[in-house]
């Protein structure tokens, strides 16, 4: 997967016609073989763009920061990024009018090891669902779409629903506690846009500021619960975790509830959907309810 | 820093018995914010607000726990007392501890006292966090609307636009009355149902205070108690009923002939028709599915023979849009379709019937002209064996509730077959007779008496045919035997079942319905024709069966609500209702989403102070939201607080045990 | 002092370590999710005192924790009661094994700041009872820079005992401070022999020669001092700040950053006051009552944090607030390397 | 000795704590305002018994619920929670019980996984005229959650040494 050259003629054609401000794509940082995002406000930079197996980040995130913010912005996106992108557009964070988007259809990307991601692995939706010109071939994957293609579990959460419950409490007290509350998280989640995050307010910090585990148990959770039906398992919060946490855990663990139970559609696939939590179905289960 | 005063209730015995009051007081007393804590004999009394009001004065209180019984009992009473002493009556909280704690552990003292003091550590944590809230008054539209022209709809349109308030009064048929104008007399007293409904509906379409749109259906209704805007579709009628003179030469002329629904189907009308002579407004319409020039473009007559030209194959569905304050939900019921049973032959024997096909029969406008008639030959019946309860009270084919009309009219059968054919003899297969209502017993024991009717308790189980006659075999429970019966006629006494129409209006009106499809009431007893959506109101079968006389004072009653929520120019409003913090509000409408009553829109704000660039963010409309609170807790910034329901509250109460 | 050296191989090292575990609270760095912590241990099989580099936290932790009870108090009618909190004992001395060189130091750029014009006493009573084992390291990581910075790393003393690996095999353990050499008097003796500094020196030298040549990235940091101190309003701090996405892990894993802020929880009618690591590159860091925030916009906090850590600490204590141990562009999710990026504002 | 091992109650998510002696379990119940809450009255006012270890939040509608309320409870001063509401179709807001009864099936779900037992948050459909019933869902949970032992589970520090 190279689209190094498409994209740098996008770029350069897209800042030519006097289109966009910025682009944002991905540039080598200049010590290995690793990359990351650039935000390129004229040609003279364009030489710096590439798109390789390595374009790990999710650029949606850059939407939600002043350099971006009213500017008309090009991006590049990956199909999970695009159904952040496809979540930012409903939930009126970005006009669609400003952005010039190019999709991709991903192949996956590796991590730093080079190891093919575990959520490229996993992907159920490889081709980018929004754009303004798509670059690759589109790849069986999004059939999805359509919903014929099967829900894949996460094989993480599938070993650990098979353990004990004193096991699993065991193993996420480990990790809460490895929980440094620094919220990389959430600054590198493209849908924590809020103006001021929840746990950040009084309400919450008079009971909860301190970096203490259960303190980062609760923001943890909150925070899940608030990407469930919307998690588009780019993995940014993982890559940004200081103490590598298997963050994916949380938020795959509420996908496949989600999934099973209310045959909702994988978030951000569909534009205008808003996410499992904001409708409702009458036949949703009941019988865990007295 | 809060100065909570906390006054618990002995009930008299009710809570001292189980609790041990002055240890909870003891207890309370501890909390640094409890400034002030005494208990006593009954807080609710006049003495007891006494005090409430005193301390108030006397300690400068900030806040006021009682703990007491319910607060779905008192809390009005304690929060008149706070008004009284000057202080704003929703700094007000109320410990239950007595449905909650002396009522329900009336075994174990320690622990209920334990949980007592729990109640009023959590109700005192809360108080700290309450706010001053003021009542929100919102302007009305006096003007309402009444879905449904029955005989509830009409009583309730000519009680409000007497009380000089227009109404608006929507109809899906062409003509008012409902089913009201198909009934030949009425029971117990035998009047005449059209010369006591008649008088109505022309009252109805000349009243200067109502607007009379028939052949309609409302669409969408949007707003809140008293701003409510509607959208109503006029269906097409074809013939411009401003120029329509009513002469009738357009259906006596029409080729079409099509199955008659005022006669249920028992003789024609016309594809232009009129349902029924005395219709209001006596206006014809012409029934698209059926008429030859609008589904195949051949005929025209009408139009020719029309003199006054108000013939128009153009014409469209109209919607017309009105500001209105209040509604009152009218649409009566249908008759429950008995093709379940089977071992009756229903469908099978033309011969069986229902009840309102036999009133339109004995009907003098009916198509037999007042004489009943085996629809299979024509002849007139002599043997008629009336079965009660088809569909009523049956889990298994039917509807589990009672009718509760049906006693009554089928006694009204007997008779009417009694006068229109003297040596019929009726035959009444029963489960029970229930009479009762203001002259109602008297009337089925005399009609007993009269008619010399054969009364049989029991259920019939098999109608089978015997030459040109029906079998009628049952159990006579009360000798205990199978019966049978020969009959030249059956008749049906089918059920009252909710319009099949009624869910799909309640969704669009934003009210509840019950799982048979009738709209719920706010209340079974204490507000029996408010719905829980402020502004709309219920009257007669809509709601479940009734009969004449209940269906009308309903409606009246209707108006009268109807009429006091007009009584000023603004209502007040319970202040418990959502606000929204612009500064954490990210504008991703998800609250816009969920509010069930539409109650949030958006607005646009300043960036930052006194810049020129905008944002979106959440605004919520006071005047129509109920604060149930969905939308708090879906934002997930929590820019949107509940007043009363704050998070603070809320987890105050949780960490204060 | 007389300096003290000993030699020792990997065997005896070991049983070293494994003899302070035995007799000493110890702290090494235990693997967890892919990266080490420091954390207590009582066996040598739990840890890995030889960690890289690039994948070990800072020791700040153990002297300043990432969160700590301040006081407790009980508010009642009848009062409200303060307490001490029961925090852990101060007084249990406790070794620290496979520090790096750069954690050591960066805690003696944070003595300077805790001996201000406060004195934190209770960072000053965990320094006093700990004793820091570094070993040095073999070869720089790809985002080390410590050499480059305005301290001796081949001579540091901010450590207690020296570790460094000579040739065939050869450990040298050299105790730098009397905390150093008591610990190595009780327990080193038995498992390494000592050796003079004259013949030591050569080999130690070689070591840090062959260490110091491994570095990638190379400064001169006087230079950059003087002209990042004249730039203040440069806009270039604007264009390096882009692709930060304010995440804040840079602070949360630097073992020089000390910025923290104090909450309270209060329950019932009990509460706890905590000081808990803050980040200078939250947007609320700077926000204060009234709604005024002076550094609302991304490049104003970046540019702080630059400026902090090479010009304002620099001119108030003489040294800069960064150690070179590269840990920030490590845990960055997209690499901003404070190096590089410092470099390119000064040019 | 045996016996009283077996006899010993302990957490379930950390078999490795014993409950103190006459150990009983707070449970936080959040009852929606118009069915649960009024049931709730009912079961006073029929006066029917259930245990006193539940205390009761009133929220308008169960729609009100965050999922932030449970896990404060739990993590502060409840071993367990029970929120209840009206039955589907009966909300007295139209339709907040729908969004609800998602939102909770995840919760707990979630909570489930990373390690609390699944009776620890417990949800019921209660009437208001369901007096009866409620009690017997109190009775139900409390007898649960008696099962499980007490939580330990990030608790605050305030509440660890209950």
């Amino acid at each position: 997967m190279n689209y190094t050259k498409q994209i740098q003629e996008i770029a350069a054609k897209l800042f030519a016609e006097g289109k966009i401000d910025v682009f944002v794509g991905y540039r080598m940082n200049g010590f290995d073989d690793n990359q990351v995002p650039v935000l390129i406000s004229g040609p003279q930079d364009i030489s710096k763009l590439v798109f390789t197996d390595k374009s790990v980040f999710n650029l949606v995130n850059y939407l939600k920061t002043d350099h971006t913010r009213r500017k008309r912005v090009g991006l590049v996106v990956k199909g999970c990024d695009s159904r952040s992108l496809n979540l930012m557009l409903t939930e009126s964070q970005v006009k669609r009018e400003n952005l010039y988007v190019v999709g991709i259809c991903c192949e996956g990307v590796v991590d730093d090891d080079g190891q093919r991601m575990q959520n490229c692995v996993e992907c159920m939706v490889p081709d980018a669902v929004v754009y303004d010109e798509l670059l690759g071939e589109t790849l069986s994957g999004s059939q999805t779409l359509t919903g014929s293609k099967p829900y894949i579990v996460n094989v993480d959460i599938a070993a650990l629903a098979e353990k004990p419950l004193t096991e699993r409490a065991a193993y996420f007290e480990e990790v809460f506690e490895s929980c440094i509350r620094c919220n990389a998280c959430r600054h590198s989640c493209p849908l924590c846009y809020c103006a001021k995050c929840c746990i950040d307010q009084e309400t919450a910090t008079l009971y909860n500021g301190a970096n203490t585990t259960s303190a980062a148990f609760h923001a943890l959770m909150t925070w899940s619960l608030h990407l469930a039906g919307r998690c588009v398992d780019c993995r940014n919060c993982e890559k940004a975790c200081p103490s590598h946490l298997p963050l994916h855990l949380l938020h795959k663990q509420n996908e496949s509830v989600i999934f099973k139970n209310f045959q909702e559609h994988l978030a951000g696939v569909n534009p205008g959907d808003r996410g499992a939590f904001y409708k409702y179905s009458m036949q949703d289960p009941d019988d865990f309810i007295m | 820093m809060a100065r909570v005063g906390v006054f618990v209730c002995f009930c008299g015995a009710n809570i001292a018995d189980y609790v041990d009051v002055p240890q909870v007081v003891e207890e309370v007393k501890r909390i640094k914010e409890v400034k002030y804590a005494v208990e006593y004999k009954y807080m609710c009394s006049d003495p007891g607000q006494g005090m409430i009001r005193d301390a108030i004065v006397q300690h400068k209180l900030t806040s006021i726990v009682v703990a007491a019984c319910s607060p779905r009992m008192h809390e009005k009473t304690f929060r008149k007392a706070l008004s009284d002493a000057g202080m704003n009556p929703y700094l007000l909280e109320v410990a239950n501890i007595r449905e909650h704690s002396s009522w329900v552990h009336q075994k174990d003292k320690k622990a209920a006292t334990d949980k007592a003091m729990d109640l009023c550590r959590m109700a005192v944590a809360k108080s700290i966090a309450n706010e001053q809230l003021h009542e929100i008054s919102v302007p009305v539209t006096k003007r309402a609307l009444v879905i449904g022209g029955g005989i509830a709809g009409i009583q309730a349109a000519l009680d409000i636009a007497d009380a000089r308030i227009p109404v608006v009064l929507v109809e899906k048929s062409p003509s008012i009355g409902g089913k009201m104008a198909q009934l030949d007399e009425t029971f117990p007293t035998l009047d005449c149902s059209q010369c006591i409904l008649t008088p109505k509906m022309v009252d109805v379409a000349s009243h200067p205070y109502i607007e009379l749109i028939p052949y309609a259906e409302v669409l969408e209704l949007q707003g809140f108690v008293g701003n409510y805007k509607v959208k109503i579709k006029k269906k097409a009628s074809y013939v411009n009923f401003k120029t329509c003179t009513g002469c009738g030469a357009c259906w006596q002329k029409c080729p079409v002939k099509v199955p008659n629904e005022y006669n249920l189907g028992l003789d024609k009308r016309k594809a232009i028709y009129t349902p029924f002579p005395q219709a209001v407004p006596n206006k014809p319409v012409i029934d698209a599915e059926h008429c030859t020039m609008l589904t195949k473009g051949k005929c025209g007559i009408c139009a020719k023979v029309c003199l006054p030209g108000a013939i128009d194959y153009q014409m469209q569905d109209e919607i017309i849009e009105r500001e209105i304050g209040a509604v009152v939900v009218a649409t009566g019921y249908d008759m429950w379709d008995p093709k379940p049973y089977e071992e009756y032959g229903v469908g099978r024997f033309k011969d069986i019937i229902t009840s309102l096909e036999f009133e339109r029969m004995v009907s003098a406008n009916g198509p037999t002209n007042g004489v009943p008639v085996r629809p299979s030959d024509g002849k007139v019946p002599k043997n008629v064996v009336f079965i009660k309860c088809v569909g009523s009270r049956d889990e298994a084919k039917g509807i589990e509730y009672c009718s509760k009309i049906c006693c009554m009219y089928t006694t009204k059968h007997t008779i009417l077959l009694h006068h229109k054919v003297h040596d019929s003899h009726a035959y009444v297969f029963y489960m029970d007779i229930r009479a009762a209502g203001k002259g109602y017993e008297e009337f089925v024991k005399k009609a007993q008496v009269d008619t010399a009717a054969t009364y049989l308790r029991g259920r019939v189980s098999k109608i089978y045919k015997k030459g040109d006659k029906l079998m009628v075999r049952g159990e006579d429970a009360q000798i205990g035997q199978v019966v049978e019966v020969e009959a030249d006629l059956v008749v049906l006494a089918t059920a009252v079942s909710a319009p099949k129409d009624n869910p799909e209006l309640a969704r669009l009106l934003g009210i509840s319905y019950d799982k048979y499809g009738y709209m719920s009431e706010a209340h079974p007893k204490l507000r029996p024709v408010e719905t829980a959506k402020a502004g709309i109101f219920l009257a007669g079968c809509t709601q479940a069966p009734k009969d004449i006389p209940e269906t009308v004072s309903q409606a009246s009653a209707c108006a009268a609500k109807v009429c006091g929520l007009f009584a000023g120019d603004t209502m007040k409003k319970d202040p418990m209702v959502s606000t929204i913090n612009n500064e954490y509000c990210s504008g991703c409408q998800n609250c816009v989403n969920v509010c069930p009553y539409g109650a949030i829109v958006t607005d646009e704000v300043p960036v930052g102070h006194g810049s020129k660039d905008l944002r979106t963010v959440a605004k919520i409309n006071e005047g129509v939201c109920q604060g149930c609170g969905s939308c708090v807790a879906i934002c997930r910034s929590m820019a949107i607080n509940l007043a009363g329901f704050t998070d603070p509250q809320i987890i105050n109460e949780i960490v204060s045990i | 002092m007389s300096v003290e050296i000993f030699v020792t191989d990997k065997a005896g090292l070991q049983k070293f370590y494994e003899a302070i575990m035995a007799n000493h609270e110890t702290y090494a760095p235990v693997e967890t999710f892919g990266k080490f912590d420091f954390k207590r241990v009582a066996r040598l099989t739990e840890c890995d005192p030889e960690s890289p580099v690039a994948k070990t936290r800072s020791i700040k932790p153990l002297f300043f924790p990432r969160t700590s009870r301040v006081m407790k108090y009980i508010a009642t009618s009848a009062g409200t009661d303060v307490s001490e909190t029961d925090e852990d004992p101060l007084a249990v001395k406790r070794v620290i094994l496979g520090a790096k060189h750069c954690d050591a130091r960066a805690l003696q750029v944070l003595d300077k700041v805790y001996n201000w014009d406060y004195i934190d006493t209770d960072y000053q009573k965990r320094r006093e009872n700990t004793v820091i084992i570094s070993t040095r390291c073999d070869k720089a990581d790809t985002h080390c820079f410590c050499t480059s910075l305005d301290y001796d790393v081949e001579n540091l003393d901010a450590m207690d005992v020296l570790i460094v690996n000579g040739a065939d095999g050869k450990i040298y353990i050299r105790a730098k401070t009397e905390k150093g050499a008591g610990l190595l008097n009780s327990e080193v003796t038995r498992h390494a022999s000592p050796v003079t500094e004259e013949s030591a020196t050569p080999e130690l030298k070689k070591q840090y020669d062959a260490f110091a040549a491994s570095f990638r990235l190379r400064m001169d940091y006087a230079e950059v001092n003087a002209k990042l101190s004249k730039i203040f309003d440069t806009p270039e701090f604007e264009n390096v700040s882009g692709n930060c996405v304010s995440c804040n892990t840079c602070a949360f894993v630097c073992p020089t950053c000390h910025c923290f802020k104090i909450s309270d929880e209060k329950v019932k009618d009990a509460g706890v006051r905590y000081k808990s690591y803050d980040s200078c590159n939250n947007g609320y860091f700077t926000l204060m009552a009234g709604g005024h925030n002076p550094r609302p916009a991304k490049y104003r906090r970046w540019r702080q944090r630059a400026m902090h850590k090479f010009v304002y600490y620099k001119e108030r204590f003489g040294e800069n607030l960064c150690v070179g141990c590269g840990k920030c562009t490590i845990s960055c999710p997209v690499n901003i390397s404070i190096f590089e990026v410092v470099n390119q504002v000064a040019q | 000795m045996e016996t009283e091992v077996k006899d010993q109650l302990v957490s379930i998510e950390k078999p490795e704590l014993v409950a103190p002696p006459n150990w009983e379990p707070v449970i936080m119940g959040i009852l929606c305002n118009w069915c649960s809450y009024a049931g709730s009255d009912l079961t006073g006012t029929s006066r029917i018994q259930y245990p006193p270890n539940i205390r009761i939040i009133r929220v308008p509608c169960s729609s009100r619920v965050d999922p932030w309320f449970l896990i404060k409870s739990l993590q502060t001063t409840a071993d367990g929670v029970l929120v209840s509401g009206c039955h589907p179709g009966d909300c007295h807001y139209i339709s907040g019980n729908y969004y609800a009864r998602r939102r909770f099936l995840v919760t707990k779900k979630l909570l489930n996984f990373v390690g609390f037992h699944e009776n620890r948050v417990q949800f019921s459909w209660v009437s208001a005229a369901e007096g009866p019933k409620f009690a017997k869902v109190v009775n139900k949970v409390t007898e649960d959650i008696k099962k499980l032992g007490p939580l330990h589970l990030y608790k605050k520090e305030n509440f660890e040494k209950k």
